[in-house]
């Protein structure tokens, strides 16, 4: 199949048997580390780490709310990542990955929508603001949902995927601009906490648990990616013969329990 | 070897457009109906209509636009014609174009034209009225442009309408944004070039690159 | 006009989500060939032909024209053929004219269109619309486009559908006139020709699902 | 030429004018100031239109907010530290909005440049302190207050 020996990782990673055989053997390692994340970071932040000088304890839901928004838009991005990937190698690993990345990403930028309006009261005094950020969010759960429901549309499953893939390389380009739109009227979401070029503009304290909740939420996302992607492999194979050997396996090791 | 490419298409499009003329002005007599129905809602009070007058025209302007896209590559795939376009030896990106700017000149310039008409039963200042219709030319060339991804996209989908609004309304809100900011600022009395300038630099990316993502949805739906 | 070696179809494969449509399909087409391609209802003759006319794009396998792939000199294999499928790309509202007109090369005369539709038997049709026209005389329009084209290789998918009988008689001499001059035809039917040296294709469907 | 490269010419030249369209026209917006947002110092200066919708904001100046005993009322005062902005308000102030603190109120400028706010938001910026951690800080800018004012 490769034409070279330097694509073949390429081209198996491309098979979706050997993402599922491997992924199997990942699953319980990155599942403990997961939760061993989620828990420190969360006793971390809600329980020891400082109040905040203005805020008061409201701010503890920047442990959720940063994080969360964080994967919801990086998520939007590998799954358009995904579907170009797709459409160009015609990779059909790569259609499952995007449309498994569909709803978990709606269902974060939901998150993030929810957990923001919670913190938006207490402290703008209003649960909801038409601002970029807030409003480039809500596009992108429309997005994702557009995504998700043109998918489901057709009844060839390859025409779905090439569909949504288009649909999802329209909206990156959309993302930025309205997000820009909206910026273009004066912004009350403060600016990104964190910033690669300098140094996080909070207090140790209070940053290192939110860096290890942005770690648990990133092993969260691959394990909920690679959980859903397996499924849908299954789905979509059940007629292979591997399928088949796999669920033979599993009902005669339930049969000699 | 046809004889394709923006013209001929743009030609073909307005003459069937004007051979069945009360389908093509129906989206027109839609946006004039909503509009007069929205007085009617929320009263007559004039003061209140004026403040609402941008918002009102462009959603309902959008919504004329959207309804009429849904039929925009529906025709064409039924009877054949799409599949001819495809395996015509041309680029697809120009007889695309074609299209697309025959659907604005049957819905989005007809809507500009009588605009001002709503304008008056929504008191819009006097002001206002130039800038709305420019935006209006310019943000509907967008809206077509846009809107035709979409309608390329559910083509082969029996109940296309519904996914299609689905699919489209979050691309549109940039163009709606900026299209009411035009209006909102002339009425204001400030210098309403800005927000125009980005709607005309939308219209430019529009141009620019949709026709592509049309041209390989096209392919897409027509290859299965 | 005779091309040299104009289509060959090697080991040519298509899947329709994970499951290949047909056999692997092996033919050539020389100058002055018919191939009448066979199979049974859904056995992928339509898929075929929407191959071959680049509208779909195959899974494995390659068509050559005159012995390079089609991907590679698409623009002088799509100049060259013509593709009349079971849609017969009319549209309703505007009369057999205007639809044969917009379809045929820009250098046809308004002449050549209208002598095309009197030998296809619509003298004195050309200015009617065609939602007034019946079935039979749709598809006469749209196989008027063999006589207006300069198309070298003809695919014709069913073109015998809801013709009459001296339709069919027509129609034959147009085949027979065109594979005579070196072009050369595709074409999937049930019925059979009253042409001579008419070579068949059968496309056998796949038989079981391809396991991975 | 061969026509499919003709083409991707046509297509190339199209993209090149339409790209270098969508820059011409953006360096204009950026040189407008399309926020509608103005300082208090801008204000001042009559660049800000009256009577239109536009949006101002600052720092609360200390001492400055004035409550209203028998309605919600409100006047303050905002500074950018070169210009100071009077806003009178008619509703209730986030909890966040405090004497010292960034606010940002849009509404209408009357004839005596003071700012009639339809809304006012509570701008919290991105620093976040425990408050033993701000408190220090504090003190340590008055400490240094007071050593200035003695020398």
């Amino acid at each position: 199949m490769a034409s070279s020996k330097g694509w073949t990782w390429f081209y198996r990673l491309g098979s979706p048997r050997w993402f599922y055989e491997t992924t199997g053997r990942w699953l319980p390692w990155l599942g403990a580390v997961t939760l061993l994340l989620i828990s420190i970071g969360l006793v971390w932040g809600l329980g020891f780490a400082p109040q905040d000088a203005k805020q008061g304890n409201s701010f503890r839901i920047i442990y959720l709310h940063v994080p969360v928004s964080f994967l919801a838009l990086a998520g939007y991005y590998l799954m358009a990542i995904a579907g170009a990937i797709g459409l160009v190698w015609r990779m059909k690993l790569s259609y499952v990955v995007m449309k498994s990345a569909a709803p978990i990403g709606a269902a974060l930028t939901f998150l993030a929508l929810f957990t923001g309006a919670i913190w938006g009261k207490p402290t703008w005094g209003t649960y909801w603001v038409w601002d970029a950020r807030i409003t480039s969010m809500l596009i992108l759960l429309f997005l994702y949902l557009g995504v998700l429901a043109l998918q489901y549309a057709f009844h060839s499953q390859e025409a779905g995927s090439k569909a949504g893939a288009i649909l999802a390389l329209v909206g990156t380009i959309n993302i930025p601009i309205i997000y820009k739109s909206v910026d273009w009227w004066y912004t009350l979401h403060q600016p990104a906490t964190i910033k690669l070029t300098s140094a996080p503009s909070m207090h140790p304290d209070m940053f290192q648990p939110l860096l290890v909740m942005i770690a648990a939420l990133y092993c969260f996302y691959a394990l909920a990616l690679i959980l859903f992607t397996r499924a849908e492999i299954l789905r979509r194979e059940r007629d292979a013969t591997w399928v088949r050997d796999l669920a033979l396996q599993a009902e005669s090791s339930r049969e000699n329990e | 070897m046809n004889n394709i490419g923006f013209l001929a298409y743009l030609r073909r499009d307005l003459l069937l457009a004007y051979r069945r003329r009360g389908e093509a002005a129906s989206p027109l007599m839609f946006f004039l109906l909503v509009s007069t129905l929205i007085p009617l809602g929320v009263g007559p009070d004039s003061a209140r209509l004026a403040e609402l007058a941008p918002g009102i025209i462009w959603v309902m302007a959008l919504l004329a636009t959207l309804l009429s896209t849904e039929g925009l590559f529906a025709a064409d795939h039924q009877d054949g014609t799409l599949e001819q376009m495809l395996i015509s030896p041309q680029l697809v990106v120009m007889p695309v174009l074609g299209k697309v700017a025959a659907h604005w000149l049957v819905t989005g310039l007809p809507l500009t034209m009588v605009s001002p008409l709503i304008g008056l039963m929504l008191s819009l200042p006097e002001i206002a009225i130039v800038p709305m219709m420019i935006s209006l030319a310019v943000g509907t060339a967008c809206l077509s442009l846009v809107g035709a991804v979409g309608a390329a996209l559910t083509v082969s989908l029996r109940k296309g309408g519904l996914l299609l609004s689905i699919v489209v309304i979050p691309l549109y809100t940039p163009v709606i944004i900026f299209g009411s900011a035009t209006v909102q600022t002339a009425i204001d009395g400030i210098n309403w070039l800005p927000p125009l300038a980005v709607l005309l630099a939308m219209l430019c990316a529009a141009i620019a690159l949709c026709p592509l993502a049309i041209a390989g949805a096209l392919r897409l739906v027509n290859s299965n | 006009m005779p091309l040299a070696n104009p289509l060959m179809v090697d080991h040519l494969l298509f899947e329709r989500d994970d499951r290949n449509v047909f056999e692997p399909i092996n033919f050539t087409v020389d100058a002055g060939d018919i191939l009448q391609i066979e199979g049974a209802n859904g056995a992928g003759k339509t898929t075929l032909m929407r191959l071959l006319t680049s509208a779909l794009q195959p899974t494995s396998g390659s068509i050559l024209y005159q012995g390079e792939d089609i991907r590679r000199c698409r623009y002088e294999y799509l100049a060259n053929i013509l593709y009349i499928g079971h849609q017969s790309g009319l549209k309703m509202t505007l009369t057999a004219e205007e639809n044969l007109s917009w379809m045929s090369p820009a250098t046809c005369s308004g002449d050549d269109i209208r002598a095309a539709l009197a030998e296809v038997g619509l003298r004195s049709y050309e200015d009617v619309p065609c939602h007034n026209l019946s079935a039979g005389q749709h598809r006469r329009v749209a196989l008027a486009r063999l006589l207006t084209s300069t198309a070298t290789i003809w695919f014709l998918d069913e073109p015998f559908t809801a013709i009459d009988k001296q339709g069919v008689a027509t129609l034959e001499a147009l085949m027979r006139n065109h594979v005579d001059a070196g072009g050369c035809l595709l074409l999937s039917t049930h019925q059979d020709l009253a042409l001579d040296g008419v070579r068949k294709y059968c496309v056998e469907p796949h038989k079981q699902r391809s396991l991975r | 030429m061969h026509p499919i490269r003709k083409q991707r010419l046509q297509m190339v030249i199209l993209l090149v004018v339409a790209a270098s369209a969508i820059v011409g026209l953006m360096m204009y917006m950026i040189g407008q100031n399309a926020n509608y947002f103005y300082t208090p110092w801008q204000i001042t200066n009559g660049e800000a239109p009256q009577s239109v919708n536009i949006r101002a904001g600052g720092m609360v100046v200390d001492n400055s907010v004035v409550r209203s005993p028998d309605s919600l009322d409100v006047r303050f005062k905002v500074t950018d530290g070169r210009a100071v902005l009077e806003v009178h308000y008619g509703g209730i102030l986030p909890d966040l909005f405090a004497e010292g603190e960034a606010a940002i109120a849009s509404g209408q400028l009357d004839q005596n440049l003071v700012l009639q706010a339809t809304e006012v938001l509570a701008k919290h910026d991105e620093n976040y302190t425990p408050p033993e951690v701000a408190e220090a800080m504090n003190q340590a800018h008055q400490q240094k207050q007071r050593e200035e004012l003695a020398q």
